[in-house]
């Protein structure tokens, strides 16, 4: 692979998070997750639909703040790639890449292209791409972040066996590097020495079984005692 | 043989190539030539002055500009009956040159005006018109431009001509109901000695006949550019699928 | 030069307009036209389709 | 087809508002033309029907864009296509849809927007027939607008540029009739013709729109 | 399954395509690609991204026409599910699934969203469904649509382990009752029972080859030949 | 940042005409003001100023929603917000950009739009420096607006609500300001407030713009 190989300047691959909680539109989904990740380690999420493996995966990445418990590590350190692509129909291949790498601040788009099989590509507006293209793009876009942690929201969408396969390498040469991925998905990665974690155990509790309540109801719950 | 061989690219090219220069070269010729009388040769008008000699490029633009579209409407029925490829961009090429004549007619118009009626622009049935099909130029223009796909764009932008010129007329006759207008009336009719003279009247001829020359040349030299990039287009699609 | 009288900024910069815009049509048709046969012929070149 | 009339209402009312932006954007309009324009009595009051006219076609233009463009995006546009009703009726429908959220309104509220401007006492009259008999001209063509540029990515202006030369004649008749009508005379004429653009409109425009989705969804 | 057991009435469930190509953007992507699809049976359509499944799926619903070849059944005999979901997101899940129903002139929406487990989900607005729940929903619509041949392209992305156990229920329900599937998917479906076409061979080849060209290519290649 | 800025410009250029259309629509809707008004120069020359303004007015707003909405639509507002660069500046670029396709182009044409609508003489030098110096705050405060309504599924007509108010004091100063100068006195005094104003804009409201972006992103 024809990737940069020098390893990270600070900020740096690590990730620790303590008794997290998150909320999606002020009801608590998720309470006491707490993992910690370390450069060249990558973690699978894993949880039924509705979990909130997005909304975790969004506060990782700095999107919304935590309900409670801590992480450690800079979002700055965190590249986030969504449900959503984040491409620009009108422009090309290159044209997307390469607005990424420059607000990144990062060098050449030529490892990106071929390491997701982009480079014929190239030249065609994105929009004409099919579903399994756009999602490629959008994965090359994570190298040339030049970001330590990967943070990914089902990224295997939509990609053939072909293309999964391309992108397990790059998240291998990713963590080779000395940087860190976290992934939620539904199905197999190819990234055997992956850990997991379920998210089943964390869906939160109600609050009257001793659940987080959003940070109004605290002080709400006693005014109507 | 049938006018619908020439549709047929190869046709179209092999002809247009050998017809080319006959047309461009008295295009050029009728221009320079009626220009020329009329800006040298003729009197001034004994009421306007030599504002006259604005006559010969004004008249003819604002004929073409009207003509073009109308070719424009033919050729977008021919694409949405016969499927002829040749027809619609040929209605793209002939576009930009109406939009020119549009803005030729507009300006010398203007100009005009301001020793005529004392104002450059007025609310003028004639002129109001003149600047809706102005913007339905460009917005059929802009419609092509806006559209990836060759075919589609073809569709879309023959139907908003087919409608585009209900509309036109319909604006043509409420721009009359609402204001009656200082415009001269339509002089160029076939009993027009009552309304110009000789010395006016035969160098407008000229420059009208390169008006209409001067549109062929450039729809024909357009159409062809136009087929090109259409050819262009494929073969990279092409390309990319081997 | 004919005489124009008081009204030759009004003619002249009308003529003016008008060839410059014809000028410009032209240009632009020729201008795009040769652009386009380079690149077809690029193309043409590229996917080995020579001919004279 | 009831359902699809149901679900369009329904969505402009959620989008939030509905029946209350397209008023609240005709309201701004001539509220800022008096501070464009200074405030004198007898200038307002001349050029009320013309800015009345014009605001209520701006309200409509500014909503044009919603009658095809979200469908179109989330993928409905496709569906609609397949279903089971001719896609001349949905583009109908549709028009309908928007017409009793934008035009519907403005016609109500118009006479309150005169008293804005001075329009002076006759003009009322005429400037609610007007707008009722107008204004569904102004929604069909918009829809046709909106066909035409439903598959490229927010043709907004795109669409204002292609439908405003089309909306010219109902203008002209619809500001006549409110002119006139505001002079004491009579206004039956420009209200006539207005009325046959509205009817042509209606009788045609929707299988052009028909035929334009068709092309953009290929 | 708490579904509708009658049998479809005209038109019939049954489709054959013969020498079919489709195109993209006037360019040919497939051709002579050939199947037939009785009652009862699915079809799984397989190919690498960009192959031309999507394509291949707007075809037979009549969404564009073909460039070449025959499609013998009827469009109005399909319900066509694409990648994109056509949810209003300001619309609750059961306001989305009625008016598709109406729109296809069905009865009830309830075995429908029994049967894609949406019931418990039913006065949310599908706006605020995550990304498999959004999907759960468009899958729903196939049920209420009662129409006999279902397209789906990519039906399970985004779905977790026990919904696409729901979603083959449903199709296996729905051949049973006489009805027909074509699904393009990259991942396993839990369908064993389907036929596989796969449509690598299928490419078109450039028109050099002997490939198809566009209409407007047949007069052109002379032209500059 | 310059990377941010060529984005948005090509974008807007590939859009279908991107300076182009912003343009047209000014000189739709000064075309279309006299369709309602009537023909006669002497009004029309009476409400110039402030119908040119408005008019520059309604163009901004229309693309308003261009700024924000589509960038979050499909994601790239989230991929922006975690990027290394601060969200006020991505606000400052994507004012900027705004206003380089849409206000910049109307500074420059606006004399002809005078033209047509009978502006007098000695107008056109106001007409052209105050919209030379109000636009950016237009463009600055529309991004704002776009800021706050970018939650929310195509709240095109509930940000015209927002924004048009915040529009008026420009509206007023940069009117006033060709008024007087097309009555021939000196507009000094409106084209100060003006730049006041637009000073006070650029330097505020990124932040409030960026607040708002990262509310909505929650
Ligand atoms: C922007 C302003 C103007 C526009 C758009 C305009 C447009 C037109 C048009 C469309 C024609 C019709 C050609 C035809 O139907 O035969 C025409 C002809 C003519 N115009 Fe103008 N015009 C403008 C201003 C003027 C002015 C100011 C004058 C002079 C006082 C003028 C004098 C004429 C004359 C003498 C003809 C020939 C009439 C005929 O033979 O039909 N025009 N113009
Ligand atoms: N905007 C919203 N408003 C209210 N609730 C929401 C909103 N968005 C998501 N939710 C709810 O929050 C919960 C978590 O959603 P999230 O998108 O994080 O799930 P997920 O684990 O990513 O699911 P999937 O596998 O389907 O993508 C879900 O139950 C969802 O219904
Ligand atoms: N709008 C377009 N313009 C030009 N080419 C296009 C357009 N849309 C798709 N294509 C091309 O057409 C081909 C077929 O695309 P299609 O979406 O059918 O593929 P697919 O098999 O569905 O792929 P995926 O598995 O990634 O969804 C692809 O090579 C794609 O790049
Ligand atoms: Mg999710
Ligand atoms: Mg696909």
């Amino acid at each position: 692979m024809p990737l940069r190989m020098d390893r990270f300047s600070a900020p740096d691959a690590s990730l620790a998070v303590t008794g997290l909680a998150v909320a999606r539109a002020g009801i608590a989904v998720l309470e006491g997750v707490s993992f910690a990740l370390s450069p060249g380690q990558a973690l699978v999420i894993r949880g039924p639909n509705g979990i909130g493996k997005t909304t975790l995966l969004r506060t990782l990445s700095g999107l919304q703040p935590p309900l409670a418990g801590r992480i450690e590590g800079a979002a700055e350190a965190v590249a986030y790639a969504g449900h959503a692509d984040g491409l620009k129909a009108t422009l090309t291949v290159a044209e997307n890449l390469s607005f990424w790498a420059a607000i990144h601040g990062s060098a050449g788009i030529g490892p990106a292209l071929a390491a997701m099989n982009l480079t014929a590509l190239q030249g065609r507006p994105a929009g004409s791409l099919s579903a399994g293209q756009k999602r490629r793009l959008a994965l090359a876009r994570m190298l040339v972040s030049g970001r330590p942690v990967w943070v990914m929201d089902e990224p295997t969408v939509s990609l053939d066996a072909g293309s999964v396969a391309l992108f397990a390498d790059a998240v291998r040469a990713h963590l080779a590097r000395g940087g860190a991925a976290v992934m939620a998905t539904h199905i197999d990665l190819g990234l055997p020495g992956a850990a997991v974690l379920d998210l089943a155990p964390f869906r939160a509790r109600p609050p009257a079984e001793g659940g987080l309540a959003g940070r109004f109801d605290n002080g709400f719950d006693e005014a109507f005692a | 043989m049938s006018i619908w061989d020439y549709a047929n690219p190869k046709k179209f090219m092999q002809t247009t190539d050998r017809l080319l220069p006959f047309v461009a070269v008295p295009a050029g010729l009728m221009l320079a030539a009626g220009l020329l009388w009329g800006f040298f040769l003729t009197p001034d008008d004994y009421r306007q002055g030599a504002t006259v000699k604005l006559l010969y490029i004004h008249v003819p633009s604002a004929m073409m500009a009207i003509n073009a579209w109308g070719m424009m409407l033919v050729a977008s029925l021919v694409w949405l009956i016969r499927r002829h490829h040749v027809s619609a961009l040929a209605a793209k090429a002939a576009a930009p040159v109406g939009l020119v004549m549009t803005l030729i007619a507009l300006v010398t118009g203007a100009i005009w005006g301001q020793p005529m009626w004392g104002t450059w622009w007025a609310w003028d049935p004639r002129l109001t018109s003149f600047l809706i099909l102005f913007l339905f130029y460009l917005g059929y223009i802009a419609l092509w431009e806006a559209v990836e796909n060759p075919d589609t764009a073809a569709d879309l932008t023959s139907v908003l001509c087919l409608v585009g010129s209900v509309f036109a007329l319909l604006s043509r006759y409420a721009v009359n109901f609402w204001n009656q207008g200082l415009h001269q009336g339509a002089s160029l009719s076939l009993d027009r000695e009552q309304n110009m003279a000789d010395v006016f009247w035969y160098p407008l001829l000229v420059c009208l006949a390169g008006f209409v020359l001067l549109f062929l040349t450039l729809v024909l030299l357009r159409t062809r550019t136009e087929i090109r990039l259409r050819r262009l287009k494929a073969l990279e699609a092409r390309e990319r699928m081997a | 030069m004919p005489e124009l009288g008081k009204y030759a900024v009004e003619v002249l910069s009308a003529y003016g307009v008008t060839l410059l815009l014809l000028a410009g049509i032209v240009a632009l048709s020729l201008r795009r036209d040769a652009r386009v046969r380079r690149l077809l012929a690029d193309q043409e070149r590229r996917m080995g389709r020579v001919h004279e | 087809m009831i359902a699809l009339l149901a679900r369009d209402l329904r969505l402009a009312v959620r989008a939030g508002g509905g029946f209350g932006l397209g008023l609240a954007f005709f309201l701004i309009v001539t509220a800022l033309v008096p501070f464009g324009v200074g405030p004198e009595g007898g200038t307002l009051a001349r050029i009320a029907p013309g800015i009345l006219w014009v605001g209520a076609l701006l309200a409509c233009l500014l909503s044009l864009d919603r009658i095809f463009a979200l469908d179109f995006e989330d993928g409905s546009l496709d569906l609609l296509a397949t279903a089971p009703i001719p896609l001349e009726a949905v583009v109908a429908v549709k028009s309908l849809a928007h017409w009793l959220t934008t035009g519907l309104p403005l016609v109500l509220a118009a006479p309150v927007f005169g008293l804005l401007l001075n329009l002076p006492g006759p003009g009322y009259g005429a400037l609610v027939a007007s707008l009722a008999v107008g204004t569904p001209a102004l929604s069909v063509i918009g829809a046709f607008g909106a066909a035409l540029t439903v598959g490229l990515k927010r043709g907004g202006l795109l669409l204002s540029l292609l439908v405003l030369p089309l909306y010219v004649p109902t203008l002209i008749f619809g500001a006549e009739a409110v002119r006139r009508g505001a002079g004491g005379l009579d206004f039956a004429t420009p209200l006539m013709l207005l009325a046959a653009i509205t009817a042509g409109a209606l009788a045609g425009l929707p299988f052009a729109a028909a035929a334009a989705i068709r092309v953009n969804l290929r």
